[in-house]
């Protein structure tokens, strides 16, 4: 087996990248803040915070509860908006070591529209992650990622203002993934990215108080892996755009579990907390698997589940 | 400012209170680089729970040894098992983070104001200043006290069941002691939020200048996950991570933080 | 406040418990195995493991896998069977030290309608719990309790066979579990209870098998918890009906939390695995938390979250 | 069979290899009740990960003692835990679990045959058996293998890479044994499940009572998960934990067990 080189790139639309190995939205800020600690370049890609048309300040604290292997978010998607995205971030991007996946949220289709509409023309943003689990407003609050009639409209207006890869992130809180997947692979995505995190709640029984602000808020880190890795394998089944996981990896025996249930990438969540250097060992840590085992590609992984007749 | 990710062992730690501990690390990069104020995020143990760090003040630094201090109360499941870790064994470290107490011109005082384990990131302030200072140490009872013998002769205590020193909340104390300071004074507090609303009420009152160093529920640490907002007085939030945990009281909206 | 006495009974239809805590369908066999270590005269209730018409082998092994705080079971559905159960168990039930419910499963609405109206008349058996996560291979193998008019039929023709308490065992792997919780309600149902494990897998690195006979499996554990609770608080909003809750319960502390949050009554699930008294521990618990908080009867405590405006 | 839930605390404490070690635990109604091919099933820790018991054989009862043995082997997260604990720490046992080994009538030799960790069991049969007796133990190399003083007579070794004993199976040697004892013989078996369904082969072929002792994971231990199931010759299944963990040999579908 020995030191053969091993070939890890993976292509999403129209867009190669060197590594499977992403760090996920929300979990990695701009870009820069694990700088002094992660060497950003050995990573195929990092996925912005949520950029929203306006700044954003985010739910009421407080915003963090830590659950039994997990912890619970009610962030609110705060972030900087698309004007100071643009002016501040952009221009530090030209020379940015990997990748950058910006990722798109929104309150009604419309804003979805606009912020990619100012972005698409920027080469220094290789792709585009629309998170789908943000409510609708127009629609009584509703996630638009359950429903599917919605998320092929929205994909469709989306794949008309860029060629670039657009990414639609699922959400997890719904009956069955897959006919949202199908539905936006239909109307010309890329990718599916899956999964965001999973509703979930907490009480303080001192001040019988929720422990969020916002009362509930999303469940991510290694307890949801499973639900993470069967959502992933439904999906794998039906659609044929690649899927990008995630959801409680932090380890490199986690994210072959992904490849092997079907995903062509996986992100990193959680974990970057914990430890901030956790999608840089993975991608070494993938290397130094499919060179023991002897594999040219991940081609070689990618849902190669061995399931019996 | 950089920080770094150290696998520290522990080389001294001894016990404060009856659920207190002094973890004294050596971390060569930290100990040079920290300030009073600043924070380390430690990994409580390589397992999935509990999972997020915890952050902790830095108590005391010493360059010569490359050596910064922290003081872990016992509070829930992850700081008792930091509790439990004995010299010679390893943490994983991350810091310095946040931002640090800054130096007020032209004051002949500082009053160092801290509630509880609030009292950690003074001792460090302390240990800096160069102007006279006292260290007012309140708490529920005088088994939450401890003095440290360098700083022994500057520190006062108060308890609320009046068990050690002054009876009362340690803002009693303040004003007590602010009769007394002649020239300028500057306040440096951190505890609980309830007693950090009571002290910058005490040095708005008084019109002396005042900085607090607040805490959150924390996920990084390092302003990536927006976890740990404080409510800004001009609206929307400060992040007690990044912005903080040092703020200049007339920053924070007291009043919308203590009420939910 | 001392030790004033306190009212831990709780109604459910027609019939009265004198303890809320339970213990959880297939995790506490019929009831008899683990009378060494626990004395079930405690519990307010024990819900037997989901009986079928015809006994069920199960699926293949393995069928047991742990997780990040929580397991994963792809048990089957395995149980003696209808007959073997009324011959071998149902006169052991007659001097039972607690009220037992039947959890009853089907694979066709018949199947349930079966069981039922051969139980039904039995005085040993307290209430019965229906176990809506079993596909109906009627309708290509979903799940009938993602389907609001099926639950609501199938509830109703349930209703006319008992009127013994008839409990609604809701499936979490769903975008919203109110539609078919206000459907059951309206069917007759005295109470839904919530949850039960969420879809889930495993995958072995070593092997590139699923770690489960059956590929995926049920989620259960305190990795769930935040989820259970996140999703009975959304159904006591909108129900009027009690909700028996479970899902990661290891603790009186948990159980205060799913009360808080909606329940009327909990369900000790595999907490009972890992440490046998827990339901017993948790009753003895909750007098003390009640007596200590000067809380005269369970009203004070179910639905009593502090939201603010 | 009744079973208990106790507390036991750990008595004694010895390294059988380098990744084994022998837990001896005072638990009196356990160590009464107990009778060789039982397990129990131990708690990890109080905290909710990793959170199921794990199931370990009972290796040796020592009744004046009121004490019982298990010998755990260094797989994963769970056992490493468990056998990081020392003499005085206790921890939390339910048991004794399951069925037991049975006594054949009319025979003269009893062959034990333990492949790695799966010999524990055995020496508590081995305490109790009335015939004569030898003790088969295979395993992949030296390093995995042990004697305990008073059983080492009758112990006979085997390794795949020949660094001990005979070289080969433990099914090799099983049959050269078996060309020795005369007289009336039966086998008893554990380890992995492809060992025994060789042993089991072995016997038929030869037509020797057999019985194994099985494991499958486990998540009660009492018969309530239906979590444990082997294939049964007749259809259907048989579960480890209540049926077994000792079986006939001749009840269980090996082809179906092996193949998945
Ligand atoms: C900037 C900063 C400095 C700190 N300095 C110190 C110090 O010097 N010494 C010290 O003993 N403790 C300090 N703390 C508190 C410490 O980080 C832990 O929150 C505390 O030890 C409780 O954690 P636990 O694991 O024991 O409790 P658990 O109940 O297990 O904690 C569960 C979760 O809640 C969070 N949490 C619990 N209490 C608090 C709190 N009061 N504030 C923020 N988050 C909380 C924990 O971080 C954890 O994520 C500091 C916190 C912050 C934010
Ligand atoms: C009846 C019986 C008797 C046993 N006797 C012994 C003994 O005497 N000494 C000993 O060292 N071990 C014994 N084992 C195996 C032991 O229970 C653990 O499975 C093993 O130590 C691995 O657990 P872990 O926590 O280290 O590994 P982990 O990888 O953390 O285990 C994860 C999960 O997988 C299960 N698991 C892993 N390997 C096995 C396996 N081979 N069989 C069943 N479940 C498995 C674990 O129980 C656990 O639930 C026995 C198992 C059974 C069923
Ligand atoms: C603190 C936090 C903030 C997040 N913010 C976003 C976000 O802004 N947009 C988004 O699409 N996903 C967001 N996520 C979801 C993650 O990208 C990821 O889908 C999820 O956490 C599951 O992966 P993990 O278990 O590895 O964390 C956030 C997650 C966390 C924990
Ligand atoms: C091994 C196992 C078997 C189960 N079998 C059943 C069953 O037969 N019928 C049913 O309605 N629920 C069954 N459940 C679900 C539990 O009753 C419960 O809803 C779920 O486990 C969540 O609670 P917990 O986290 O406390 O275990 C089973 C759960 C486990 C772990
Ligand atoms: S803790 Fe993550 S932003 Fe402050
Ligand atoms: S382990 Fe639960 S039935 Fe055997």
């Amino acid at each position: 087996m020995g030191n053969r080189t091993v070939d890890t790139h993976i292509q999403i639309g129209n867009v190669t990248f060197h590594s499977p190995i992403m760090v996920a939205s929300g979990t990695f800020g701009y870009g820069f803040e694990y700088q002094d600690v992660v060497d950003v370049s050995r990573l195929g890609a990092v996925i912005t915070k949520s950029i929203t048309r306006e700044p954003r300040a985010g739910n009421r604290p407080p915003r963090i509860v830590e659950t039994a292997a997990g912890m619970l978010n009610s962030i609110g998607l705060a972030n900087i908006g698309l004007q100071r995205f643009v002016e501040e971030m952009l221009p530090r991007y030209e020379n940015y070591p990997t990748r950058i996946i910006v990722n798109i949220a929104g309150s009604t289709p419309e804003e979805y529209l606009t912020v990619l509409e100012a972005l698409a023309p920027y080469p220094q943003i290789a792709a585009f992650e629309m998170n789908y689990s943000c409510p609708n407003v127009k629609e009584g609050g509703i996630c638009f990622g359950v429903d599917a009639n919605l998320s092929f409209n929205l994909t469709q207006a989306l794949r008309n203002i860029t060629s670039k890869p657009l990414i639609i992130k699922l959400t997890p809180n719904i009956t069955s993934p897959v006919e949202v997947a199908l539905a936006v692979q239909e109307a010309g995505a890329d990718a599916v990215s899956m999964i965001n995190t999973l509703v979930g709640m907490a009480v303080d029984i001192r001040t019988w108080k929720p422990r969020l602000g916002n009362i509930t808020g999303g469940l991510s880190g290694p307890a949801i892996k499973p639900i993470a890795l069967a959502q992933i394998w439904q999906v794998y089944q039906e659609v044929s755009i690649p899927i990008i996981g995630m959801g409680g990896i932090s380890s490199v025996n986690d994210a072959i579990e992904f490849f092997l249930v079907g995903a062509s990438a996986v992100q990193i969540g959680t974990a970057n907390f914990v430890h901030p250097p956790t999608a840089m060992e993975i991608t070494s840590g993938l290397t130094r698997y499919m060179q023991e085992k002897g594999l040219a590609s991940l081609q070689d992984i990618i849902g190669k589940l061995k399931v019996e007749a | 400012m950089p920080y770094y990710q150290l696998t520290c062992p522990i080389i001294r730690k001894t016990h404060l209170t009856s659920g207190t501990v002094s973890l004294w690390f050596r971390g060569p990069q930290i100990a040079h680089a920290a300030r009073p104020g600043q924070f380390v995020m430690l990994r409580v143990r390589n397992e999935v729970h509990p999972l997020l760090r915890r952050a902790f003040s830095i108590s005391r630094c010493n360059p010569e040894e490359e050596a910064f201090e922290i003081m872990v109360q016992a509070a829930g499941t992850g700081s008792r098992i930091i509790l439990e870790h004995e010299e010679g064994e390893m943490l994983d470290v991350l810091g310095p983070l946040g931002s640090s107490f800054q130096e007020v011109e032209g004051i002949q005082t500082a009053l160092l104001v801290g509630g509880g384990i609030g009292i950690a990131p003074l001792f460090f302030l302390a240990q800096t200043l160069e102007v006279d200072y006292h260290i007012l140490f309140g708490g529920r009872s005088h088994s939450q006290l401890f003095a440290l013998p360098e700083f022994e002769p500057q520190m006062r205590f108060c308890t609320e069941d009046g068990s050690l020193g002054q009876k009362g909340l340690v803002t009693d104390l303040l004003q007590k002691t602010l009769q007394e300071v002649s020239g300028k004074a500057a306040v440096f507090a951190c505890g609980p939020n309830q007693m950090l609303a009571a002290v910058a009420g005490v040095a708005e009152k008084t019109g002396i200048p005042c900085q607090v160093s607040m805490e959150a529920p924390m996920a990084c640490g390092v302003g990536v996950c927006m976890g740990c907002p404080v409510p800004d007085v001009k609206g929307g939030y400060r992040y007690v991570c990044k912005d903080g945990p040092v703020f200049p009281a007339e920053m924070i909206h007291f009043k919308q933080l203590v009420n939910g």
